[in-house]
């Protein structure tokens, strides 16, 4: 098994490096040029442009510089410093970084409590009123757009009840909000989904045998029908938690709190393109990681594809996407 | 036959949750009566109807008055989340508000037109400032200036700081005129300008924020921006790259109250910054009381009027808006019928109206009435009022049928979208094409200098001493690759220009004036009235040419900060 | 002479015999000539048709659909104020007589704003959705289909793609090209190439080992003719659920996209940024939330009722 | 039936009646089934596929699809109780612990994310509430008795063959010694060789506990190696009820015989088999007389009147066609 974890990381780096050069030579050809932007508003002479463009380096190759970033990249994890501030690019997203993964978290989180058991419910009583009343509401949450339900939550919990603060960064009470925001989006996906899945295990033999065992209809949905419908909720799972990383940059923007949406968006918008570059390599990489993760859970939930993980090594065949 | 659970209310339970948020939220208005009280004017000190709110000078409350009630902590909302402390960055809404409150510089201006010579700049740093020539100033410093390390701050430490400033190239007044520093003694030096240019001295004085060079070149990055050796009256506390920041009074080496500028004050020992960007986001934080002190949209800013828990201090916006034509011949408006007609197809106060403030100054010139040099019959006589028919004439008269001419507007993405659209219309009715190109800042930036990508833009400035110097940032041909601003190559306004920045009399002052209005090279738009509600223990609040001084604001006896 | 019957036509095609001519389908027992939907080829565009108008979503879902479209074409005469026209006057205000729905900030007419932005939403739903289903889907037809070293570089290629969130894709995809309705449109339709050619991939492998590509191949009939005559006949099915729901996804990002300033300019009045820019009036104002944001959320519920109801219809096995 | 037997009877369905919705049709998969099973005893339900026997043995333990069942009318006495009106608990202790089945095809029947041993010792648990450890004991204990060696208990499903996976799904079965065993076509999915094996393995634990058996098949060897009594059913209803010995010494529905004819039988020499003409009738459709009389070759007009009642032959030898009577005759 480890092995295969290896091998896994093994093919992420290269999978990296493409993202990283792709990255750079497109923020190459973008309008703009880096140095006018390093010096800010109003208007330069051209030699101090010059200037600047040496002290950047802007000057020298394209491969020699793509060499030296992606040397800085893979060594020491540095991403450059931003154009615009001149600010440690590592820092900013180091600081930024756990307000993004507390959102994404809590979101996950809240997904696959009210998720799963209202998927499971939808399953085991599909086509009763009951199930299409929570499709109906899930899908109105869906179509609600996030900065609209944000707003509302404010209105109702922050201001009428006052129970929680209103926007900003601290304790665990300022992320309540901003979670329930993001993760209602996502709910009416992650319940169909899971309600698909259960229906088709719940109508196989396994669970009719588990039945047969005299077990009670809670243990055979949880402990028989439940397992077996996992593989397809945790693709969905670990696909939306990677999503999430890359910051849920609407709700970061209404409750402002500092995460890696609002710092790319930004940076996009003042053309900051080593800011964005870092900023997308980062989240690649992150995205990639929970892929792993996803993928050794699989071997985890069922044990076929451990298997396969672990015959797969003997034989060097390389593991089916 | 199966036994029919009994969770049916769960379902109800959900629906009704999502009833009461709706409720909630769109019943703001409804239920948000019980502090409503019919608009009447509230007790707090609110600026009347058309007085003007030009700013001459602003007498600074003398300096007992204002440390008269010394406050603990103050929380502030800003609508800005970069957070920068550094010594050294680019000019954005929280460093505006804190670069005098953490870093020294040599002088202070008080109000706009505060001028060197005639004493007008408040000395923080200077001991003494004279003038040898055009070009160098010989300074003596205070020999007891320490940063919040303790490290002393002598002449070499200044210099060093003004070339790094220039070197950095964040503020641009600095590299036009700031040439370059010779230390004379440790605690004397002389700065080399690179213009005699009126004003020159006054941006190098106050625009240099001075750090110790021993300090900063120890620091490693992060500490730099985050946790920096300050020279300004407070140091900062509690860093957070994108939310906020705390400023924290430190014992600052200039004890006699006398000599301090106002930024000097430290008449609250805790500065809170919270970055909040989403305007209904900063009045929920105030209603809510997270926080002490927000700017408000003019929308939010009726609940806040009528209720007698908030003070409101408005101001006029410091940056004036005002419309470049694209003069050069790749453009349309090269025609100066064209120019006029669109000129008269639209109204300013529509405009202001569109961008959500039912308050501001209609402005007669590019440059608002706010500085000593301005002629106030300008106001009088007539500008560009909307008249439709005639902007068809003159369209006709340039050879263009209904709607066959086609402008494009130049936008960038973070200015409201509420004036560019109604601009729109307002030329679309009168027979023009309009359409709006939106940038984002930097390319919008980058395309402003591009003369194929543009015909007319709207753009704001600040203005800082006289009419003059605003003129000549706007239409000196010194400034830009090619003309003015507006590409415009004409010889007639450089020397109109010119005579008017070397004698500001009256008669020069109108030829200028009337030649580029007549000419429609530029129109001026407006500056809209601002607003600040502050919670009511804060008596009022030192403005000082549209930011804020915290440190030098007035507390009532019975102020207690929300957190 | 014995009827034969084949009864629930799970998974064989086409088994049961055909009497007469085409037009007439098989008849039936003593049970009166009603069509049940059992009779008609699984897969076929008349068995698909069949089952959603039983659907009683999917009906109001076409319905409203239809009736959106055939407002916003019709808006330009039907309202009496342009969606551009200004009525500076009455600002902001509410539902009244003058104006049905109330007035945005600048007094231009609601009603007739939501009416004709309904264009430019379903405009980018389906054009994004459109360029996403025809990249992806070959792209997906070709990895699944070739497999092997092709395969391999067309996944670590999706990895990369999927590894950018679709929000951060297309704000740099505006950045980079500028803002606009077209670029909007590519930027979503990009980002969801991803989806698509994965689902596609899915199911081209589990098709073309069933027998059926098999027997083809035996007899030798061309690789284009294999993909274009079976393979993607019958995954179409599972992406034309995906396609519906992408409509829907697409139409509500456009709001986020217009959120950060980057979707459709001023002055077309596209849903997602009339709803962006009324944001800050949600407390004063809610008419100016309201008004597009429930014709958002008809549409997206009609097109996600849709892909239900035409998820149902081609894949039996969850029906009950 | 008589008196005396009744106290020994384990089991008896009375008029047995199933439908089943499919869309807008309606499927009368069984018709009035009845039948008793005393205990020990093994009965045979033998008939084409699609008759209805595997509902009949669903609805026994009752875990026929509920989403999918339109009525299910009849009693079914368990030892004197109806099973149909038990309640949720009393039918999970029942499920298992008294009655428990055997499924046709092993490679779907147990769950592939768990252990082995853990599917067996689970049932155990819930019905004597031992600790873990003692159910586990118990799981290999069965293991061993249905011939899989006991340090594979950990093990998981994938990793058995088809017919190692039935042994496991009859120790499952078979782990609280069950009073009946109902076994729907066990040996259908698996080849020839390991049939045998488990008619054997399922003959042995069946005496050694003294469980009951109702076994479901289509192949008449079986029922003639293991089954006391037989059933044929045809298209949801009993065509022909008696001993071993009377169905198969003198069959005498048209559709037994129908069926022994499809049988190659080795002392005869046929050149061919003579197989039932036709398919079984549609479901969705209720007809009256007789269910057969589309594929009878002795059918007649009268055949359509028949009122459909079993008539007795002999002792406990019952046929529900009017002509079965004549046969005795001649």
């Amino acid at each position: 098994m480890i092995r295969y974890v290896v091998k896994r990381l093994v093919i992420l780096i290269p999978t990296l490096l493409v993202v990283a050069i792709i990255m750079f030579t497109l923020m190459d050809f973008v309008p703009g040029d880096p140095a006018v932007i390093a010096l800010g508003s109003g208007n330069h002479t051209q030699e101090e442009i010059e200037l600047k463009r040496e002290s950047m380096g802007l000057n020298k190759p394209y491969i020699t510089r793509l060499g030296e970033y992606l040397g800085n990249l893979i060594f020491h994890f540095d991403f450059g410093t931003s154009i615009v501030d001149g600010t440690q690019i590592k820092t900013a997203i180091s600081d930024r970084f756990p307000n993004t993964l507390k959102i994404a978290l809590g979101s996950i989180l809240v997904t696959i409590i009210v998720g799963l058991p209202l998927g499971v419910r939808t399953a085991v009583r599909a086509n009763t009123w009951e199930d299409k009343i929570s499709l109906f509401i899930t899908l109105l949450l869906d179509c609600m757009p996030s900065f609209w339900v944000g707003l509302l939550l404010v209105l109702l919990f922050a201001l009428k009840l006052g129970w929680l603060p209103s926007s900003g960064v601290g304790g665990l009470k300022y992320f309540v909000l901003p979670v329930i925001a993001n993760s209602l989006g996502g709910l009416a996906g992650f319940t169909r989904q899971t309600r698909a899945s259960m229906l088709e295990v719940i109508r196989s033999d396994l669970v009719t045998t588990a039945r047969s065992k005299g077990l009670s209809e809670r243990e055979v949905i949880y402990g028989h029908a439940l397992p077996n419908a996992l593989i397809p909720i945790i693709t969905i799972v670990g696909m939306r938690f990677g999503q999430m990383l890359g910051g849920a940059t609407i709700i970061e923007v209404i409750f402002s709190i500092p995460g890696l949406g609002p710092y790319l968006v930004n940076g996009i918008g003042s053309q900051d393109y080593t800011v964005v570059t870092g900023g997308i390599i980062f989240i690649a990489f992150s995205f990639a990681i929970i892929m792993l993760l996803t993928d050794l859970v699989y071997a985890f939930v069922d044990p076929r594809i451990k298997a396969q993980y672990v015959a797969r090594n003997r034989k060097g065949g390389r593991k089916d996407e | 036959m199966k036994k029919r659970k009994e969770r049916k209310w769960l379902a109800l339970l959900v629906v009704v949750a999502m009833i009461c948020v709706m409720l909630a939220g769109c019943g703001g208005k409804g239920n948000g009566a019980e502090n409503e009280n019919g608009g009447t004017s509230s007790a707090s000190q609110e600026s009347e109807e058309g007085e003007s709110t030009k700013i001459k000078a602003d007498e600074a409350a003398a300096v007992s008055e204002i440390m008269e009630n010394p406050a603990e902590k103050i929380v502030i909302a800003v609508d800005d989340d970069t957070i920068v402390a550094g010594p050294f960055a680019n000019s954005s809404g929280v460093r505006n508000l804190t670069v005098y409150t953490l870093w020294g510089t040599l002088a202070y201006r008080p109000y706009i037109g505060a001028m060197l010579e005639d004493g007008g700049l408040e000395l923080v740093m200077a001991k003494s400032i004279t003038k040898e020539d055009d070009t160098t100033y010989d300074v003596e410093i205070y020999d007891n200036i320490t940063d919040s390390l303790g490290n002393s701050i002598k002449a070499s430490d200044i210099v060093f700081s003004l070339d790094k400033l220039s070197e950095l190239g964040y503020i641009t007044y600095i590299n036009t005129y700031y040439e370059s520093g010779e230390v004379v003694g440790d605690y004397e030096f002389k700065i080399h300008l690179k213009s005699g240019e009126e004003g020159a001295i006054e941006q190098v004085l106050v625009n240099g924020t001075i750090c110790s060079q021993e300090w900063y070149e120890g620091a490693s990055d992060d500490e730099i921006q985050a946790d920096p050796a300050t020279t300004g009256p407070y140091k900062v506390t509690n860093f957070q790259t994108g939310s906020g920041m705390t400023l924290e009074a430190r014992d600052y080496w200039k004890t006699n109250d006398d000599d301090k500028s106002v930024v000097e004050y430290q008449n609250v020992k805790q500065i809170v910054i919270k970055s909040i960007t989403e305007p209904s986001m900063r009045s929920v934080a105030l209603e809510n009381s997270e926080v002490d002190l927000a700017e408000i949209n003019a929308i939010d800013l009726e609940r806040f009027e009528s209720n007698s828990e908030y003070h409101v201090t408005k101001y006029a916006n410091a940056m004036n808006d005002y419309m470049i034509f694209n003069t050069s011949d790749d453009s349309v408006c090269s025609d100066v019928k064209v120019r006029q007609a669109v000129a008269y197809a639209f109204d300013t106060w529509t405009l202001l109206l569109a961008n959500g403030h039912d308050q501001g100054e209609l402005h007669h010139d590019v440059c608002p009435n706010a500085t000593p040099d301005y002629v106030d019959d300008w106001d009088e006589d007539p500008y560009y009022e909307m008249d439709v028919e005639k902007a068809k004439e003159l369209l006709k008269e340039a050879g263009y049928t209904e709607g066959e001419l086609k402008i494009r507007i130049l936008k960038n993405a973070s200015a409201p979208n509420g004036p560019y659209e109604s601009l729109q219309a307002m030329l679309i009715s009168a027979g023009i094409d309009a359409e709006i190109n939106q940038y984002d800042r930097s390319l919008f930036l980058t395309y402003m200098q591009d003369n194929t990508m543009w015909d007319i833009t709207i753009y704001s400035e600040q203005v800082l001493d006289f009419t003059t110097t605003y003129w000549s940032a706007l239409f000196s041909e010194k400034n830009y690759e090619h003309g003015t601003q507006g590409f415009t190559e004409d010889a007639e306004l450089q020397k109109l220009l010119a005579a008017a920045c070397a004698d500001r009399s009256e008669e020069n002052m109108n030829a200028f004036h009337d030649y580029y209005t007549e000419q429609c090279y530029m129109i001026g738009l407006y500056n809209e009235t601002k607003s600040i509600v502050t919670q009511s223990g804060i008596k009022s609040l030192c403005l000082v040419r549209g930011d804020i001084v915290p440190q030098a604001t007035v507390f009532d006896s019975g102020y207690a900060s929300v957190e | 002479m014995s009827r034969v019957e084949n009864v629930g036509a799970e998974k064989e095609v086409g088994k049961e015999k055909k009497h007469g001519g085409h037009g007439k389908m098989g008849r039936h027992g003593g049970r009166g000539h009603k069509k049940s939907s059992e009779s008609l080829k699984p897969g076929s565009l008349a068995y698909i048709w069949h089952s959603i108008s039983h659907n009683k979503g999917a009906v109001m879902g076409m319905v409203l659909i239809v009736l959106i479209v055939l407002l916003s074409i019709l808006s330009p005469y039907l309202c009496r104020w342009g969606y551009a026209e200004l009525d500076v006057l009455n600002a902001k205000s509410g539902p009244s007589l003058t104006h049905l729905l109330g007035c945005d900030e600048l007094g231009r007419d609601l009603l007739s704003r939501v009416l004709y932005g309904a264009r430019y939403t379903l405009y980018i739903g389906l054009a994004g959705t459109a360029l996403s289903v025809v990249i992806g889907v070959t792209l997906g037809a070709i990895a699944g289909y070739f497999g092997g070293l092709v395969d391999s570089c067309v996944m670590r290629f999706l990895d990369v793609f999927q590894a950018f969130p679709q929000l951060i894709l297309a704000m740099a995809f505006c950045a980079v090209f500028g803002s606009g309705l077209n670029n909007c449109v590519a930027a979503l339709g990009l980002t969801g190439i991803a989806g698509f050619a994965r689902l596609m991939r899915a199911n081209i492998l589990r098709i073309r080992d069933m027998e059926y590509i098999e027997a083809s191949v035996s007899i030798n009939c061309p690789t284009r003719k294999i993909i274009t005559g079976h393979i993607i006949p019958n995954a179409v099915s599972p992406i034309i659920v995906e396609i519906a729901m992408s409509i829907s996804r697409n139409g509500l990002a456009s709001s986020s996209l217009s959120f950060l300033g980057l979707g459709v300019r001023p002055p077309y009045p596209e849903w997602g940024a009339m709803l962006a820019g009324a944001r800050n009036y949600i407390r004063d104002c809610p008419h100016m939330v309201i008004v597009p944001g429930v014709f958002i959320v008809i549409c997206v519920l009609s097109f996600n009722l849709i892909g239900d109801a035409l998820r149902d219809a081609l894949d039996p096995k969850l029906k009950k | 039936m008589s008196e005396e037997n009744k106290k020994k009877e384990l089991l008896e369905v009375k008029n047995l009646n199933v439908r089943y919705k499919s869309g807008q049709a309606t499927v009368y998969a069984v018709n009035g089934i009845s039948l008793e099973l005393e205990k020990g005893q093994t009965l045979g339900l033998v008939g084409e596929t699609g008759a209805g026997k595997t509902t009949i043995a669903k609805s026994i333990l009752r875990i026929l699809p509920d989403y999918a069942i339109e009525t299910l009318e009849g009693e079914i006495y368990y030892e004197g109780k109806d099973i149909l009106k038990l309640s949720d608990k009393e039918l999970q202790n029942l499920r298992g612990h008294e009655i428990s089945m055997i499924f046709q095809d092993p490679m779907t029947a147990l769950n592939p994310v768990k252990t082995v041993s853990s599917q067996i010792a689970e049932g155990y648990r819930k019905h004597h509430g031992c600790p873990r450890a003692e159910a586990n004991r118990k799981a290999v204990e069965m293991l061993e008795m249905v011939g899989i060696p006991g340090e594979r208990a950990d093990e998981y499903p994938h990793q058995f063959s088809g017919g190692m996976k039935q042994r496991v799904v009859i120790a499952m079965a078979m782990a609280c010694s069950p009073k009946l065993l109902i076994a729907d076509e066990p040996t259908t999915a698996l080849d020839v060789t390991i049939q045998a094996q488990v008619l054997d393995l399922i003959k042995n634990v069946k005496e050694e506990i003294g469980t009951a058996m109702l076994l479901i098949t289509h192949d008449l060897g079986v029922v003639a190696e293991v089954c006391d009594k037989v059933c044929v059913i045809y298209a949801g209803r009993i065509v022909e009820s008696g001993s071993k010995e009377d169905i198969f010494d003198k069959p005498s529905h048209p559709y037994t015989r129908g069926l022994f004819a499809a049988l190659p039988d080795l002392d005869k020499d046929v050149e061919r088999l003579t197989p039932i003409e036709g398919l079984l009738p549609d479901p969705t459709v209720r007809e009256d007389g007789c269910a057969f009389r589309s594929r009878c070759p002795h059918a007649c007009h009268a055949c359509r009147e028949f009122d459909n009642e079993l008539r007795e032959l002999a002792p406990g030898h019952y046929t529900r066609c009017w002509r079965g009577l004549q046969d005795r005759e001649d």
